[in-house]
């Protein structure tokens, strides 16, 4: 049966969709609480394909399976939403083995180079005397080096964000690039799969592992993309368009998920 | 003569005379709720310079606030932010954009490392993630070093040791057994690896009703306890307050008047009104008011 | 149509079969309390052979079953032993004594850095406590080496990853939500080192009583669940009955005889008894008869 | 006032007496559930002199100061003692900070050198075909480690666990000897207090460390202990009796905590 698409979406719909293909079911998952467009898609995987998926959520594991509607809640120190822990989880237990809290992860950035190299210490030459000083790693570092598979995730797209070199890296990509790139490193092979943007999904050239385009959203030209990227990317010859949410999954999304209509505007 | 066990039990004052210039402590909770704020005001009111400050993994407002009040040197945490209410600490921003604020940069994985080295005695742990990292060069006491058994290249994450940790929980009862509502963040890593540990509580609970329930017994006994009703306020307490989202945005644009403009009246009247004017913690409360406190209670 | 978790129930003999010849498998507990003996009993029933068995880090006489049934090749742990029931486990003395069973010899100290280093994918942790002592030098996988940060000499502990984890707990929901009473000793550790983990508890219970307190959740999410009713005798079960102190002398007084004198007859007629006739943990149970295992419940 | 003492008492009294005078209040204290004397005398000076005293019991911690009477365990993987928790102990969580679980430590031993070495690993002189299995170090290579001071004890007295060389050291005690012995091998100077014996107490002579005789236990000489010891032992001119309990303690010990009389036989 074909696939019954949705005609009137947002962008940040459509990412969400995105982001729910990636979730697979029996999988533990962590969902932040600042970072409203995936927390929808993988809530969304959940509530549509994926019963037996294991969310970390402020701080506990639960599911939610059973819930008519998520309330919305904004920090990750927001007790309310662990009304539907299942356990709770120590932080400081948590770097035990951070594989336990997630098998998937997103990780934001002021700074991504043409490998998926990323930068959340600030921007500036000098480190000592940054011009912008960001918020810091937070557990981007170890969650992407633990998990199977993770997403760069960045709520602009423009020259200043995609540079061909990041100041500081907080979390390591593909490194200096080629099929070879972590490994030459020391690490595992578990780089950024998928780069999520409001203009476009990138992927990674396997050979190269340069960042390459991989579709744009409804209305995003090619060009408009090359001309807010800092770096030369890989552009195929034929650029699909992002897969758009199916009827069923924007109406599990407004329904159930986004109650309020975050991601409506 | 039937012996006694001894109250551990102190106020908000004597908790802050621990804490002496140039000390390293470690304040508790994580990002929007959950710190000692009774015993982080009095250490603003008693003026003490030069500070290390450990914050939790992910810090907050709090030690954008004692930053701000001029008390820290260096910073150990890995985030420092309000998540909704500012992306970046502003004062925190403004000090190291100055270059008044030097910065322990880790992320949170390697954050723990340096705590369990502590508890553990030991020099260091290793960490693998963060091997191709700006993390050793930006933090030149985090060393890439060859393991001794496979030759792979590891960081060595070296131990940091708080003097004394300053930790914020539900419960506690006089002898120094504790109970956090929640999971109590990473607390209990600050209290393994500090030298000493204070705990600020909503309510001092009698032993019995400690031993009701010792599964909820998340710090088995710290050096003092200091009872602050709302005193995580203005952040949120699990099982007790949300966090004052009104406050929060006060102290946001204040804070940011400095951090975007360089001028520092609406954050000095700030201080001035919220931390210097109230000589004790109920002062606090009374300038807050019942009424916006009332509000606050979790539903 | 409404989705639907997976039960992740399974039987003793399901999950005996995912026990392989020459696999790393960790089994939990603590000397005489806790152990999953109805799965244990299955893998001796299978005829596995070959294991490395990761004990607690204070191993029982559930191992020394194994030990003398066969099963292992190379045990991880810190004591062997029964406490007041017998100093020194005696299967694996005498297994020892013959050459027959390695010994990856550790204090619980080192015992605990090895499962860490295997649950954070690190090929070590340090450990400065066995500096001075024999273990580097009987357990050659333990290396002396420098602090790449202060030169002095530390233990490298290499990790040690179970295939498998064993686990007896006393509640579980369908889910794999785990909950013990009591501490769980050192299970999670095995849990968060192993690839898999397979827990066997005296009661399923639905999720939604797991749900009233997940505090008590020790095991977020395992594998597989079995139920067995009684599961841990002839051990303790914390909160359900006390070991069958009786029945541990029977064990004892068996394996002693091969330790002391080479006899091997009654321990192989206690194997016989009480491992191999019984098919079933259920058939298991009517041996030792309801009379006796109601006469263990706790008070 | 002078101490009023006891007359008629066994030497596991004697014993549990002087452990009674190691313990200080407001210290953590590991209780040991198969080491009856220690226990006993641990949970004497708690009763009588040490109110705040953490006692770490069956990976429980608790303070027994209201229990008119203690009832017997065995194991230390008994739940019933855990009625008295104030907090459980994981054990795994245990590890991160020793110190946190107890300040003194009682180390047993089936071979002890002159330096307070000791060996739970085995006997022989091929460690792959020991003469006789131990049953290993339990924790007390890291816990000797950690805590403040920790003592030998054991429950006999013979040349053949008083040896000149142990075949295996599994806890350290003042290494080669020495003043510096433990700092030599870059540790900190925590090495055994004293050496407890059904026959004496033993001490470490400060400028070697080798192990000294302190004071006989009643109807015990000097002859005894060195014919029993298997290495020269430093005696000193004077030896003197070992303190005997006091009434007070004696009636403490037998009343509320050795009330089924293990420590009388």
């Amino acid at each position: 049966m074909a696939k019954a698409y949705a005609k009137d979406f947002t962008t940040k719909e459509l990412i969400a969709a995105f982001i729910a293909r990636q979730v697979r079911d029996g999988e533990r998952v962590a969902v932040g609480a600042g970072l409203h467009v995936p927390r929808a898609g993988i809530l969304l995987a959940h509530l549509l394909y994926c019963p037996n998926v294991r969310l970390y959520m402020v701080m506990t594991f639960t599911n939610v399976l059973k819930e008519p509607k998520m309330e919305p809640f904004y920090t990750v120190t927001d007790f309310r939403p662990a009304k539907w822990a299942e356990a709770y989880v120590l932080h400081d237990d948590f770097q035990e083995n951070p594989r336990l809290v997630s098998n998937m992860f997103v990780v934001g950035a002021l700074q991504i180079d043409p490998y998926g190299n990323s930068n959340l210490i600030g921007v500036g030459k000098d480190y000592r005397r940054l011009t912008f000083r960001g918020p810091g790693a937070i557990g981007t570092t170890s969650m992407a080096h633990y998990v199977d598979r993770y997403y760069l995730y960045v709520q602009s797209h423009d020259r200043r964000i995609f540079v061909e070199k990041c100041d500081f890296i907080s979390t390591v990509g593909w490194g200096e690039g080629g099929a070879d790139g972590r490994r030459r490193l020391g690490l595992p092979d578990n780089g950024p799969t998928y780069c999520i943007t409001p203009l476009c999904l990138m992927d990674f050239e396997p050979q190269t592992k340069r960042m390459r385009l991989k579709s744009v959203h409804p209305g995003v030209t090619v060009d408009d993309v090359v001309r807010n990227t800092g770096f030369e990317l890989i552009v195929p010859d034929i650029v699909p368009e992002t897969e758009p949410p199916t009827v069923e999954e924007l109406r599990v999304l407004r329904e159930r998920i986004d109650v309020e209509g975050m991601l409506r505007t | 003569m039937a012996l006694e066990r001894k109250s551990l039990v102190i106020d908000e004052r004597e908790a802050a005379s621990w804490i002496r210039d140039g000390m390293t402590i470690a304040i508790g909770g994580f990002i929007n709720s959950s710190h000692p704020m009774a015993i982080v005001r009095q250490i603003i009111r008693r003026g003490v310079r030069g500070l290390t400050v450990i914050g939790p993994a992910s810090g907050g407002l709090d030690l954008d606030l004692l930053i701000g009040a001029g008390c820290v040197r260096k910073l150990v945490t890995a985030y420092m932010g309000g998540e909704h209410y500012c992306p970046v600490a502003p004062m925190f921003r403004a000090a190291v954009e100055h270059g008044e604020l030097e910065v322990w940069e880790c992320d949170e994985g390697m954050y723990y490392c340096a705590l369990r080295a502590a508890a553990q005695r030991l020099p260091f742990t290793p960490w693998k993630a963060g091997i191709g990292t700006s993390f050793p060069e930006v933090n030149p006491d985090i060393k890439v070093f060859t393991d001794p058994i496979t030759g792979e290249p590891l960081l060595a994450i070296p131990a940091i040791k708080p003097d004394i940790a300053i930790i914020y929980a539900a419960h506690a009862d006089p002898y120094g057994n504790v109970q956090h509502i929640g999971t109590g963040f990473g607390d209990r890593a600050l209290w393994r690896a500090a030298d000493r540990t204070i705990v600020q509580v909503e309510r001092i609970i009698p032993n019995e009703e400690v031993r009701r329930n010792p599964l909820a017994t998340s710090l088995y006994g710290v050096d003092a306890v200091v009872r602050a009703p709302y005193g995580s306020h203005p952040f949120a307490a699990p099982g007790y307050y949300i966090e004052d989202a009104e406050h929060l945005r006060e102290y946001v644009a204040a804070a940011m008047t400095y951090a975007k403009h360089g001028d520092r009246g609406p954050f000095d009247a700030y201080l001035r009104r919220y931390v210097l004017e109230p000589e004790t913690h109920a002062d606090y409360l009374e300038v807050i008011g019942i009424k916006r406190l009332i509000s606050l209670h979790e539903y």
